[in-house]
């Protein structure tokens, strides 16, 4: 069976720098594969490499049975890849409605022309886009869907999250990649974001979910297949008990001697 | 930034009374400071204007009142508009200076409109409005007067070059931003005006004269507009067309702002590496701000040209690029209203300001920088959209 | 010397610290430790007032910091080590020195001694003095951003995550360093995510979860306690 | 031909070396306040006026006048200017420091309309143009039958000495290091004990009393002076700074000899290229802003994700 997303011998180079070293793995259709790894050790750059920010300076990405290695961002976005960012990026200026329809760019399609001269048909796209985002709102959360009418700046952190996540769902994904959505959270919001994760896996069980995070209790929560990076190399990849007690990945995270202590 | 709260829904009664009095109190603020002459009248007037503007900064819950009539009856409001933009004119009277601020006032609401989509709605600075605007006057006049062209027929020819001049300056945008941006429209600005400046087929620095007068229907522009016994001033002919432009101007800006492509605009204002993970071809909706605001632009500078019908580099210089600019920054960005209201003020400020003779620009310059120090937001800050929240 | 009484900040909406505490007493050595996201380079600008707190109290060398400006510290004594070294990179090696220098000793006379005290101490500077500190090498910058906070001779050092991004072996000579400079008697508050390297040397530490403290005890403590290893993994 | 060419090249040098000291102005703020200073060119066309004024003041007062007291009043006027820039930063400018980039430039455009309108209504009849004297007069030497006034080397020295005082004051004195440090890292620079108000100051001071270099030369080159000069002024010092690349010192330089020498150049070899030339300096903005959006010397912009 093809996987949905093959990333192959992936490599990023900046002047000296190699932010990643010929890194490879896949996932598959349903799948959540999480990412963890020390500070600094190439996981962000890894997802620039997968939505097109960055063209690999060598390697190859494939998505959904087609190479996409140096796409433009959108055109990754229009094919199935939604994100969302370690510093969360909301446009926050603009409603929490607003946000989830800007969301949904690639699945409408009025242009200029369109809007100037057929009003009618561009006022129903939007008409459609507003409730399919209050519907995602709602499922989202019932306070966040309360809140839909104001600026996504003035929303509190665990709401930011939501709508991020929201915001990507906007654009019908096949592949999810969350960057750090605990980061700022404390242990009850943490909680809540690992059950949104869950109830998202019930709902879409298509939907594959790639998770960098940084807080084992999350990566705990979904356990079956994880990779661990550092110094931009794929170091240990399986199921968390084996990534976790594998040395290396020990040794990365906490030192030799506390390794052996 | 106003946070929506729909609590409590003025009665239909009552939302006609607060819409039809708003406007109507607004144009006799209109009416008396174009007929205010004198100093002291100005700047009375002037105090009222910023009482109110306080007043409401204190009390929020007055414009969303007015905001709430407004939407309640919006048939009522949109008759009212009609009719005093109808029947502005013969309340003038045959002042003709006061019809001649109307229409530049009018113009210029077009040009700040067109600049809105991309300073207002996606943040990109552009110093050659003022270009468009000549590109479309010069283009429009030159068919008229080496072809015989109808205005009716310049009009469409002049939107299509700017248009594509507005891609074209639109280009660099793609890989500059921020001051390099505003320094390549700057540059285009002022090559376009020294090639009008210098070419002798635009007529150099003399311009372009005799520009012929538009008719409709037989009816020559030229000559005074007779209504049901009611004799108006030739002007009153480009007063009506100018203010056809701006309606169709709100229009085009009031369908591109709740279209996808408003939103893509002040997503990529809001922050472009996020807009992008959004699907929007970033490069795109940049170059195509450019092109909207080129394409209006020169509708703007064809009914300019054949109004005055004389037209020459200096009507279009980098200074106007940078008043359109300001009009747009004191209005408020991204706001439909508050950038025509920002049009007219600045138009007819300066005129009105006569009244101190030479320091006029002087007060005009210190009136930006303490409008961009004390309210950075514009008189009218932009709003959140709404979505028919009736439902 | 150092101390946060129940202190929050926040980026913007975003909450960062939740009613943080920590004290650091003259001549200790602490460790400020936890996990990407927990706040540690908030805490590092709350204590040098670049963010402002919004409740609670940071107080430096006595001076409370919510009155005292960023600009204010260095001559009271306090050398800074930001997070990524942000050594100035067009300027030389010694120029960056040289602002250490003055920053804490005010334009003093013994710039030159304390020159080569720095290059004995760090021995890979001294043939890079004139060099742009922009094209030095990643190992290379975290030792110039050490010594620049250094030079003055500081009564307290502040230093956020000084090992991200070094290899191993400058790792243990960076730490070695930094524990040579607390044995001579400098107070250091280090903030790091390396939980081995940076409870081996300290005297005290702190865990920092989520912007408040779950854990702190002596260094030896929370090292064999596990709390730490359960942190990350 | 050979005296033709050494004509160009004499008045290249004498143009670019003033562009040059303009551009200068607009890096040095740039790279400390990111802000750009756009009626920098109308601060440093006061100058002339300001030199005028004293002048006369010297006359009247103590009744000398003369070269050696023309040059005490242009002396005044440089620190005049200096002080005005520093004002002028405390006042306005300082405060668009953190605004959008657009909000400062509009405010500085409009900076510059004020700047004008004042030197209008406050000098005697200040619509007019005004006679300014040649700083140096008479031949020095002759080129290939070309003869080179004492201006043009007077210019050209005056250069050279400015740049070199200004790249020993960044490179060798505590303040100048400071306001490098700062234009690099303004957080890091707090907290080495850098004060802002400090640097800021001392940019705007030497950065305008540059400029009024540069405006002094510029109407004595013109021999007059106009009110409205410093809008050209700052549009062709900007675009020299901004090809250089904003905030380089030796791109400024650089950018003011590309583009007195494509103003050269035009008028040399175009028919009716004098009154091209602004086309072409423009052309050329453009194309090197499309090619290399950061400037020639710049550093390129990482944006970071």
């Amino acid at each position: 069976m093809s996987q949905l997303l093959e990333v192959n011998e992936a490599t990023m180079r900046f002047g000296g720098l190699v932010a990643l070293n010929a890194v490879s793995f896949s996932i598959g259709r349903g799948e959540v594969l999480a990412v963890i790894g020390p500070n600094g050790a190439g996981k962000s750059t890894l997802f620039n490499v997968v939505t097109g920010v960055y063209r690999p300076t060598s390697g190859h990405v494939r998505f959904d049975g087609i190479e996409i290695t140096g796409h433009p961002s959108h055109q990754v976005v229009a094919r199935g890849v939604g994100r969302t960012f370690q510093t969360s990026r909301l446009f926050s200026d603009l409603s929490v409605l607003d946000n989830v329809i800007i969301g949904m760019h690639t699945r409408t399609k009025t242009g200029v022309l369109g809007a100037l001269f057929l009003p009618g048909a561009s006022r129903r796209e939007m008409a459609a886009c507003v409730e399919k985002a209050e519907l995602l709102l709602k499922a989202s959360s019932g306070e966040l869907f309360e809140q839909r009418h104001r600026p996504a700046g003035t929303l509190a952190q665990a709401d930011r999250r939501r709508l991020e996540i929201a915001r990507a769902l906007a654009s019908e994904p096949k592949l999810l990649l969350l960057d750090e959505p605990s980061v700022g959270m404390d242990e009850v919001e943490t909680d809540a974001l690992i059950a949104d994760i869950r109830r998202l896996r019930t709902e879409r069980p298509e939907l594959s979910v790639i998770l960098i995070e940084h807080d084992m209790r999350v990566v705990e929560a979904f356990p079956d297949h994880v990779m661990c990076v550092d110094y931009g190399s794929k170091i240990a990849e399986g199921d968390f008990a084996t990534v976790k007690s594998d040395p290396r990945v020990q040794e990365a995270y906490l030192g030799k001697a506390a390794v052996h202590a | 930034m106003s946070t929506h709260t729909s609590a409590e829904l003025p009665g239909l009664g009552q939302a006609a009374f607060v819409a039809v009095s708003i406007q109507l109190l607004s144009a006799a603020f209109l009416y008396l400071i174009l007929k205010a002459e004198g100093g002291w009248q100005v700047i009375g007037l002037l105090a009222l204007l910023g009482a109110g503007f306080y007043l409401i900064e204190k009390r929020p819950q007055i414009a969303d009142v007015v905001t709430a009539s407004f939407s309640r009856v919006p048939v009522v409001a949109l008759i009212t508009a009609v009719a005093v933009v109808l029947l502005f004119p013969f309340a003038v009277g045959n002042n003709t200076y006061v019809l001649h601020l109307l229409i530049v006032a009018q113009l210029y609401a077009v040009l700040a409109l067109a600049l809105n989509f991309q300073l207002g709605s996606a943040n990109i600075p552009n110093f050659a409005t003022g270009a468009s605007y000549g590109i479309g006057a010069y283009v429009s006049a030159l068919l008229a007067i080496n072809f015989g062209l109808s205005f009716w027929l310049t009009l469409p020819a002049a939107a299509i070059a700017a248009t594509l001049f507005g891609f074209l300056i639109g280009i660099p945008s793609m890989r500059t931003r921020d001051t390099y941006l505003a320094l390549v429209t700057i540059a285009f600005g002022v090559v376009v005006q020294q090639l009008l400046n210098n070419f002798t087929w635009t007529g150099g620095p003399n311009g372009l004269v005799g520009i012929p007068a538009p008719s409709l229907f037989g009816h020559s522009f030229a000559s005074p507009l007779v209504v049901f016994g009611w004799k108006l001033p030739s002007q009153a002919n480009f007063y009506y067309l100018s203010a056809l432009l701006v309606v169709v101007a709100i229009i085009t800006a009031h369908r591109l702002h709740s279209s996808r492509i408003g939103l893509a605009w002040n997503a990529l204002r809001a922050d472009e590496i996020a807009a992008r993970a959004q699907g929007i071809n970033v490069a795109w909706f940049k170059v195509l701000a450019f092109a909207v605001d080129a394409f209006l632009a020169a509708f703007a500078g064809t009914i300019y040209a054949f109004y005055v019908s004389y037209i020459s580099p200096d009507n279009f210089t980098f200074l106007v690029s940078v008043t359109i600019m300001t009009m747009v920054i004191v209005g408020g960005m991204d706001n439909i209203f508050g950038v025509i209201v920002g049009a007219f003020l600045l138009t007819i400020l300066p005129e009105k300001l006569r009244a101190f003779s030479d320091y006029r620009l002087l007060f005009f310059g210190i009136v930006i920088i303490a409008f961009l120090m004390i309210r950075p937001q514009g008189l009218f800050p932009q709003r959140i959209r709404s979505y028919g929240e009736s439902r | 010397m150092l101390e946060l009484r129940e202190v929050d900040t926040a980026y913007g909406p975003v909450p960062m610290l939740r009613g943080l505490s920590i004290k650091v007493q003259p001549g200790e050595l602490v460790c400020l430790l936890g996990p990407n996201g927990a706040g540690k380079t908030t805490t590092f600008m709350t204590v040098c007032g670049v963010v402002r707190a919004l409740r609670g109290k940071v107080d430096v060398m006595g001076r409370d910091m919510a009155s005292l400006g960023t600009e204010n510290l260095a001559a009271l004594g306090v050398g800074l080590v930001p997070e990524g070294r942000r050594l100035f990179p067009s300027l030389t090696v010694q120029e960056n020195l040289r602002l250490g220098y003055d920053a804490v000793s005010g334009r003093g006379p013994d710039f030159q001694p304390q020159l080569d005290k720095m290059c004995d101490l760090f021995p890979r500077i001294r043939e890079r003095l004139r060099q742009a500190a922009g094209t030095l090498s990643g190992g290379e910058q975290a030792m110039v951003a050490l010594a620049r906070a250094l030079i003055g001779e500081p009564k307290l050092v502040i230093m956020d995550e000084p090992s991200l991004g070094l290899s191993p072996k400058l790792i243990d000579e960076y730490f070695e360093i930094t524990s040579e400079v607390h044995r001579r008697g400098t107070t250091i508050l280090l903030i790091e995510q390396n939980a081995e390297m940076g409870l081996g040397i300290a005297d005290r530490g702190y865990v920092l979860v989520k912007g408040r403290v779950a854990q702190e005890g002596p260094a030896r403590e929370l090292l064999s306690s596990k709390a730490a290893k359960s942190l990350y993994l | 031909m050979a005296e033709l060419f050494v004509q160009q090249l004499v008045n290249w040098v004498t143009l670019g070396c003033i562009y040059a000291l303009l551009a200068i102005g607009f890096s040095l703020i740039f790279g400390v306040l990111n802000v750009i200073h756009f009626s920098h060119g109308d601060v440093a066309m006061t100058s002339p006026f300001i030199a005028l004024a004293a002048a006369q003041a010297l006359a009247i007062a103590i009744g000398v006048s003369g070269p050696v007291w023309l040059t005490v009043a242009t002396c005044i006027a440089v620190f005049a200017v200096g002080l005005i820039g520093v004002i002028l930063d405390k006042v306005v400018i300082r405060r668009f420091r953190d605004a959008p980039a657009m909000m400062a430039l509009v405010a500085t455009v409009a900076l510059g309309i004020v700047i004008r309108e004042l030197i209008r209504h406050l000098y005697p009849q200040g619509s007019n143009p005004h006679a300014f004297p040649r700083l140096a007069s008479g031949v020095a030497l002759e080129i290939a039958g070309v003869q080179v006034g004492w201006f043009t080397l007077l210019v050209v020295s005056l250069t050279l000495v400015l740049v070199v005082l200004l790249f020993a004051f960044l490179r060798l004195t505590p303040l100048g290091l400071r306001i490098r440090a700062a234009s690099e890292d303004r957080i890091v620079a707090r907290m080495m004990g850098i004060r802002d108000t400090r640097v800021f100051r001392a940019t705007f001071f030497v950065a305008s009393a540059i400029g009024a270099i540069a405006g002094l030369l510029f109407a004595s080159y013109a021999g007059v002076t106009r009110f409205d000069f410093g809008v050209m002024a700052g549009l062709l010092g900007f675009s020299a700074a901004v090809i250089g690349g904003l905030g380089s010192m030796p791109g400024a330089i650089l950018g003011g000899l590309i583009i007195a020498g494509i103003e050269v150049l035009a008028q040399t070899f175009v028919p009716d290229g004098a009154s091209y030339r602004l086309v072409f300096v423009f052309l050329l903005v453009i194309g090197v802003l499309l090619f290399r959006p950061e400037g020639l010397l710049g550093r390129p912009v990482m944006v970071k994700v």
